[in-house]
């Protein structure tokens, strides 16, 4: 399963571009996405904090997350 | 009337005010930042955001819907620039209407407060030496 | 930097968020009064204001230092108007600047609470069967 | 002694114009001269507040008044 994955801000510094394509065997929760992640993106743990979005909202730790989903990564905002 | 914005044109002052007055409104209070010259003590050059913009349209719509199931009031407004702002230049104006001038004011401070908390924009700083995303690290 | 005025013009919104943006501030706040079509569920046609001049620019002022006193702020601009004023007109403008939100918007509160408890400013209000001094009578 | 008083809002209509000249005997108080003013126009009794207002500012109670001094009647404000 591939999942297409946005980034934002600091994000797109991290993964080089402003989306990468991430493979997973399975759907995971987002818990389990943030840890895959920061696994082939060790900087994303050096972040204050950082969110997933899933298809334009905040994602809780235990939604599922399939191909079809629009994920982004959201690195803590500073609009205004 | 919630009326939501996210461009990369001037905001327009005045036209913010005029789209949230209504014949039945007593007050209203708008919030305008700006960009500062110095953060720090770094000199700024000029800031660049950036939007996740179909989510931070979203966001930015649920925070005045809340503002408005909390406050009694007529219109809310919020415009966000994004791209590339000098000094001075302004990057945010919150306009709020109401009958009475203590909603209009609670509601604009809410607003302005929850969207640097929760709507998807990022600010990079522009300095003489180099660059950063603000909050990004600790 | 204060900036009072006392006018029979109309004022000008943009320019007075102009007037108090300075490149160190990071926020201004806004406070803008409107003329309502209706008061205790009467229509109201037009206002009529008066000041005491002299007076009312000498507490404006007054009022201004206070704010400047209580919060660090960079510019307070405070702009009435008098004379005939039509439902949805403008007659007051507070402006204030401030490196930080929170003091802009608490002196911004400040000054227009102050205002309308201290300055000596009259408002008529005109109905389509009479006419009424505001708050002149218990 | 001659004072001159300025009326603004409803003051005015209730002394007839934009000012008065108030004829008294001696120097007064401004509690004084609020007592024989409203012995002269009960309607200022009727009001649900004014003050008194002395080269400018709110004069205290216990203020001396004088010819020289621009006395002012203020009926409760309402601007903003």
């Amino acid at each position: 399963m591939i999942i297409k994955i946005l980034a934002f801000g600091i994000a797109k510094e991290i993964f080089g571009g402003s989306s990468i394509d991430f493979a997973l065997e399975n759907e995971v929760t987002t818990v389990d996405l943030k840890a895959a992640l920061e696994e082939r993106y060790p900087s994303l743990a050096e972040l204050s904090s950082y969110l997933l979005a899933v298809n334009n909202e905040y994602a809780a730790p235990d939604l599922t997350i399939g191909a079809k989903d629009e994920v982004a990564i959201i690195p803590p905002v500073s609009g205004g | 009337m919630i009326d939501i914005l996210l461009t990369s044109q001037t905001l327009n002052i005045t036209g913010c005010a005029d789209a949230v007055m209504s014949p039945q409104s007593g007050g209203i209070d708008l919030f305008i930042g700006t960009v500062r010259d110095a953060t720090k003590g770094k000199t700024v050059l000029r800031l660049e955001f950036e939007a996740y913009e179909p989510m931070a349209k979203s966001e930015m719509n649920k925070i005045a819907l809340q503002a408005m199931e909390k406050w009694p009031l007529h219109k809310v407004l919020i415009h966000h620039r994004i791209g590339v702002l000098e000094v001075g230049e302004v990057p945010v104006i919150i306009a709020v209407s109401a009958a009475h001038r203590a909603a209009a004011f609670d509601a604009c401070r809410f607003i302005i407060d929850t969207l640097k908390l929760t709507v998807p924009i990022w600010k990079k700083e522009i300095f003489e030496d180099g660059e950063v995303w603000v909050a990004a690290h600790p």
